[in-house]
């Protein structure tokens, strides 16, 4: 396993996109959007945690097994989600 | 009984990992694999015989419909520390935490574990959490069931349900770290040629296991941490006086309960993966199809919780999806019998005990999958869910299936782990009265349950005594069926034969090490040149002159 | 001591029992096939291919690709039969038809309470006539429970916080068990009761034969106590809409959308009335949750209905005939 | 079990140890996800079923805090990154710089932490038999909407204080391998061939890091818009 060594500049400019991206959830936030609120700012914060998994955690140059384990936790965790709020969601209908 | 008898007897080694060191220090801190191992088999062993007895109780009390021993707070108190003490404290660690640690760096010619200190932990947490569950029986018991469903567990319950959950919540985190631990050390610390289609079917069993570990279990620590604190702040996620949904916690809860089905019984399957072919001399049928059968049962049984919620009010179309899945993964299991049954054609078969397991594994294990059928389509299951039908279906899955692998284990590895051999007439005597004694215990249950009877009942209308009656009288054959195989056991512990180090013999890496192993397992890494469960190309075996027996040769696949 | 038996199959004594019965036989076959042919095949493997000297080994044969497709794919057919065979009845099971008499039935620790749509109340005791669909709307108080009829082969869980439902149609008359069949602590063994299944004369006769008490009217008396009346009023002129031939009909809200007014719609909007505001009102009405039971809720909720007709309505304390919304 | 410098007895090759390391630390962190995973789904539910109650318990949080907090941690993973880079290119004096510069962030933000819970027990918003909202809170047209608002506000405040409560846990935890880091760093155990220890407690606290990237949405930001 040879490490990829990612340049301290690379490191800087995540950082700033991330400073960059919190305060904008914090304006979205006060913009009426109706329902697409939360959906505005959890593709806000899905942006920043890829950014972290992908530079500050290495993975996009990891080995492919790392990769799939990522891929395949966060899959894991959106069955769980979907499976049980598919019955909430589809409780009124007849 | 075995090949042994041409060659000149074998003495046991010098030194092994059982006297390589003395004192009790030498065992309480060990970080070998072999030790912890022993550590867990004789803690599961207590949990198994604690939840014996409680078991016990439950089938005295029902003799008659009125109740023949216990009060009913006593009652609801014995089921529930049954199933609480039975599937979290011994099925769940069972195979996995003895036996699994034990042979699985073994068997893949390793050291050890990759993390030796906290495979220690992880027995050290399920102690911990054995522990509370034991101070919550001792003060006051529990008596919400093992499934916990809220709020009777978190709001109206009056017993000791708070060091009950943590308990449990405690052993949780023991598994977590025995899955990782598994995951790891077959990823990484196989020996030179051990490639992944030369792994044992037992590792590939494992490896299936240990996703659902990791991937199951952090949900129901979850849960139970909700639900623990929903009973002692009074909060109410899943209160709906409060604003919560009890059926939110049914979700959570079965999200990890269900996997945990194949915790117990995925490992099992390993352990009949490896007794068949070692007592037909054969090659495992439909090697790769029986790999990727283990991790689909896991994969997929990771999206069928929710058949447990079919009568709980969820959304009828969240039903039908989950239905669907339960029957896709009756597919695997099935694929899987259909294997070992063809392991055994034009074999060489013998009959030693473990092969004994083997066949009553078998039997049992169609039983509870075929009748897990009426439970997972929905038209049926709305007649006989939660009646005594779910009840004997999952014994003879847990029981049938996961303790009469556990049983075959026990018997295959056990010269292996001792060094010794049991008298083989008890144990084939002790496993037929095991089939017999099941049969009666469970199956008068399937009656029972589709003519109505529920569960959890401790009075129950008169018509349904003849069953209990039969069940009782199963369950006292059952009791000696356990018990003898504890005796002879121990006894085979200081008078056994020397079993010396391939008694059967078998093809793994595990045999090919002295009985019992030495501390670092082998003398020098191994380095594997064949292929899993090939009889044909090894003259090592002490199988000198081969013969096979007439036919037209076949193909291979 | 004598023993009691019972057969074998529990007598079916309603429109699913028939139906849950033969697919259950239908997976028994399937079921019996497969253990017989695997135990079959051991046994002649057993005997036939016996270890005959201590050195011979087995066959090396080592699978088949045309036979693992072929038991992948038979079990994955039958599998699949019975998985849209027990979604048929699934789904009829869980959609009851359209006019259902209704009866209310609430679970607590641990008794069965059950109130007729014309007020007569019932404890562990239901009475139904043959040959009508009945519908049973249920509440917990406390726990879940389940209420379950065996002969009848259908069963529901009864959930706190929410109303759940349980169809059927009694095709025989007689009387069957009910049990609560959802663990729900100490005295669950003794939340049973009997479903007796009448003739609708009979039941006709037990109906006018002594209503304890009377649902609408009881619901009558809530109405005028909690003044639900000085802003419901008749003809629409209060400061909430009328309820007059509200039950059962579409009520266009103040976001915009339709929703049909059903027991649930009426217990949501007593215990939480901002959830769903009819168009063209403010949201006033203050909530009454805490502050009345759901036995309350359900003599409101048959009040209400008793209000289809305004004749009815006002007879609502003689009790007869109005069972249900017919 | 004995060891030879950095190698366990029970690894063959450093590069396996490291892989094994790796990889059990990235299964470790799949275990976390799903466990804050359930409590995100209770958080789930328990918010559809109670939205107003919700939005009006999220408005009495100090966003201002919430939000300097984030910028904090975010900054934390930023040293944090730059810790592992020294150890990978040997500079082991920034090594040491970039952990210590983690750890005074990460305690930072304890420190905010801590100032917000203190505020919450000023004013009774402790899920608990003391709980209670101001009145001027509840006299909010929406909060009439909520027949229950009180007992539904104290479900959005447990879930605040536990999901932020298990956060805070795993950042004590981090802060507590951190500081061994620091020791074993300032004794130049960490050089350009052997620094997993520094990538592993890394990850671990990118991972920590993320768990709050989705926290303050869902906990700061709810119908801010309405206030």
């Amino acid at each position: 396993m040879s490490e990829h060594i990612v340049s301290p500049k690379l490191y800087l400019g995540i950082i700033l996109t991330l400073m960059v991206l919190t305060a904008v959830t914090v304006g979205a936030a006060y913009v009426e959007l109706g329902p697409w609120n939360i959906v505005v700012a959890l593709v806000i914060a899905t942006f920043k945690a890829t950014l972290v998994v992908l530079y500050f955690m290495h993975v996009r140059y990891s080995p492919g097994r790392t990769q799939l384990i990522v891929v395949a936790g966060v899959f894991w965790l959106g069955l769980l989600l979907f499976m049980t709020l598919a019955d909430y969601a589809t409780r009124s209908w007849y | 009984m075995s090949a042994t008898e041409s060659r000149p007897a074998e003495q046991l080694p010098e030194k092994h990992y059982l006297n390589a060191d003395y004192g009790i220090r030498s065992w309480l801190l060990t970080t070998d694999h072999k030790r912890i191992a022993l550590l867990y088999l004789v803690s599961v062993t207590f949990f198994f015989l604690l939840g014996g007895v409680f078991a016990g109780l439950i089938r005295l009390h029902l003799l008659t419909p009125k109740g023949a021993l216990l009060s009913p707070e006593v009652y609801n108190r014995m089921f529930t520390m049954h199933g609480v003490a039975m599937i979290f404290f011994f099925l769940i660690p069972s195979i996995p935490a003895v036996f699994g640690n034990f042979f699985i760096p073994l068997m893949i010619g390793a050291k050890d574990l990759a993390f030796p200190k906290i495979n220690l932990l992880s027995w050290y947490l399920y102690m911990i959490g054995g522990a509370l569950a034991l101070y919550s029986f001792m003060s006051g018991g529990l008596d919400t069931g093992w499934t916990f469903y809220t709020p009777l567990s978190s709001v109206y319950s009056n017993s000791a349900v708070a060091p009950a959950v943590l308990g449990v919540f405690i052993n949780g985190f023991s598994s977590i770290l025995t899955g990782l631990n598994f995951l790891v050390t077959v990823h990484t610390m196989r020996a030179p040629g051990m490639t992944w289609f030369r792994l044992p079917m037992f590792v590939w069993a494992h490896y299936a296991t240990s996703i659902i570990m990791i991937l199951g279990t952090p949900v129901v620590a979850t849960t139970l941490a909700l639900a623990g604190m929903e009973r002692l702040f009074h909060l109410g996620f899943f209160n709906p006086q409060l604003g919560g949904d009890p059926v939110l916690f049914q979700h959570l809860f079965w999200f990890y309960s269900h996997p945990a089905v194949y915790i117990m019984i995925l490992p099992a399957m390993g352990v009949i993966s490896e007794i068949i072919p070692t007592f037909s001399r054969k090659p495992l049928f439909g090697y790769k199809v029986m790999a990727g059968a283990s991790l689909a049962i896991a994969i997929v049984g990771f999206l069928v919780w929710a058949h447990h919620m079919f009568v709980a009010g969820q959304s009828a179309y969240a039903a039908l999806a989950f239905s669907f899945l339960t029957m896709l993964v009756a597919v695997p299991s099935a694929v899987k019998t259909f294997n070992w049954t063809a392991t055994m054609y034009r074999g060489s078969i013998s009959f030693q005990t473990p092969m004994v397991y083997a066949f009553g594994f078998l039997g049992l294990f169609l039983v509870g999958g075929l009748t897990g059928l009426f439970l997972g389509t929905l038209g049926t299951d709305i007649h006989i869910h939660d009646t005594y039908f779910v009840v004997a279906h999952f014994h003879y899955i847990m029981v049938g299936g996961a303790v009469m692998g556990y049983m075959g284990a026990l018997h295959y590895w056990w010269p292996k782990m001792s060094g010794r051999m049991y008298s083989e007439t008890l144990a084939r005597f002790a496993a037929v009265v095991l089939f017999v004694g099941f049969n009666l215990t469970f199956f008068p249950q399937f009656l029972m349950g589709y003519a109505g009877m529920p569960r959890r009942y401790h009075s129950y209308p008169p018509e349904f005594q003849i069953y209990n009656v039969l069940s009782t009288a199963g369950a006292t054959i059952l009791a000696i069926g356990y018990i003898l195989p504890i005796l002879y056991l121990l006894w085979s512990l200081k008078f056994g034969p020397v079993a010396g180090r391939n008694p059967w013999p078998s093809t793994g890496l595990e045999w090919q090490t002295a009985s019992p192993p030495p501390t670092e397992n082998f003398e020098v890494t191994p380095v594997v040149t064949w292929e899993a469960y090939d009889f044909e190309n090894r003259p090592d075996l002490g199988l000198d002159k081969p013969v096979i027996p007439a036919g037209p040769a076949s193909g291979h696949d | 001591m004598q023993l009691q038996t019972s057969s074998l199959l529990p007598e079916q004594a309603s429109n699913f029992a028939g139906r849950v019965d033969a697919l259950m036989l239908y997976i028994l076959g399937t079921s019996l096939f497969f253990t017989l042919l695997v135990v079959i095949l051991v046994v002649i493997f057993s005997l036939k291919y016996r270890r005959q000297k201590q050195t011979e080994i087995g066959v090396p044969l080592h699978g088949s690709v045309p036979l693992e497709i072929f038991w992948t794919l038979v079990p994955l057919v039958l599998a699949m039969v019975m998985f849209a065979w027990g979604a048929v009845i699934y789904m009829d099971f869980r959609h009851a038809p359209a006019d259902t008499m209704d009866v209310y039935v609430i679970g607590k620790q641990w008794m069965w309470k059950l109130q007729h749509a014309d007020g007569r109340r019932e404890i562990n005791e239901l009475h139904v006539p043959v040959g009508r669909d009945v519908k049973l709307i249920m509440a917990s108080e406390d726990v879940i429970h389940d209420f379950s009829i065996p002969n009848f082969r259908i069963k529901m869980d009864v959930v706190p916080g929410r109303y759940t439902t349980l169809w059927f149609r009694a095709t025989k008359t007689g009387r069957y068990h009910f049990y609560c069949s959802q663990y729900c602590g100490t005295s669950h063994a003794l939340m049973i009761g009997w479903v007796t299944v009448m003739e609708p004369a009979e039941y006709a006769a037990w109906l006018s034969g002594g209503a304890d008490s009377n649902q609408p009217g009881a619901g009558e008396k809530l109405f005028a106590q909690y003044s639900c009346s000085t802003c419901h009023m008749p003809a629409g002129k209060g400061r909430g809409p009328s309820l007059v031939g509200l039950y059962g009909s579409k009520v266009k809200l103040a976001d915009g959308t339709t929703v049909v007014a059903d027991d649930a719609y009426i217990r949501e909007s007593i215990v939480s009335p901002k959830a769903k505001v009819t168009a063209g009102y403010e949201p006033l009405m203050p909530s009454f949750q805490g502050l009345i039971t759901e036995e309350q809720v359900l003599s409101l909720t048959a009040y209400i209905k008793s209000l289809q007709a305004p004749a009815a309505a006002s007879d609502a304390s003689a009790g007869a005939p109005h069972m249900g919304k017919k | 079990m004995h060891r030879t410098g950095e190698l366990y007895g029970h690894f063959e090759t450093l590069d396996q140890q490291r892989e094994s390391a790796s990889l059990g630390m990235w299964i470790f962190l799949i275990t976390e996800v799903m466990f804050f995973g359930g409590i995100f789904l209770a958080y789930t539910v328990n918010r559809h079923a109670n939205p107003v109650a919700f939005a009006l318990g999220s408005n009495t949080l100090d966003l201002r805090l919430g939000a300097i907090n984030t910028g904090v941690l975010l900054a934390s993973s930023f040293t944090m990154a730059m810790a592992v880079w020294a150890g990978h290119t040997g500079k082991q004096k920034l090594i040491t710089l970039f952990l210590i510069l983690t750890l005074v962030l990460g305690g930072i933000f304890l420190g905010i932490k801590t100032v917000e819970y203190a505020g919450k027990f000023e004013h009774h918003l402790v899920p608990g038999s003391s709980f209670h909202i101001p009145a001027e809170d509840v006299s909010a047209a929406a909060a009439k909407a909520d027949p229950d608002f009180s007992a539904h506000a104290q479900l959005f405040f447990s879930l605040y204080f536990g999901m932020t409560g298990l956060h805070a846990l795993h950042m004590v935890v981090g802060a507590g391998l951190l500081i061994w880091l620091i020791r074993q760093s300032m004794q130049g155990r960490y050089t350009a061939k052997y620094n997993t220890p520094v990538e592993m407690v890394g990850l671990y606290w990118h991972f920590v890091d993320i768990v709050w990237i989705y926290l303050f949405p869902l906990l700061y930001l709810i119908d801010r818009r309405h206030k």
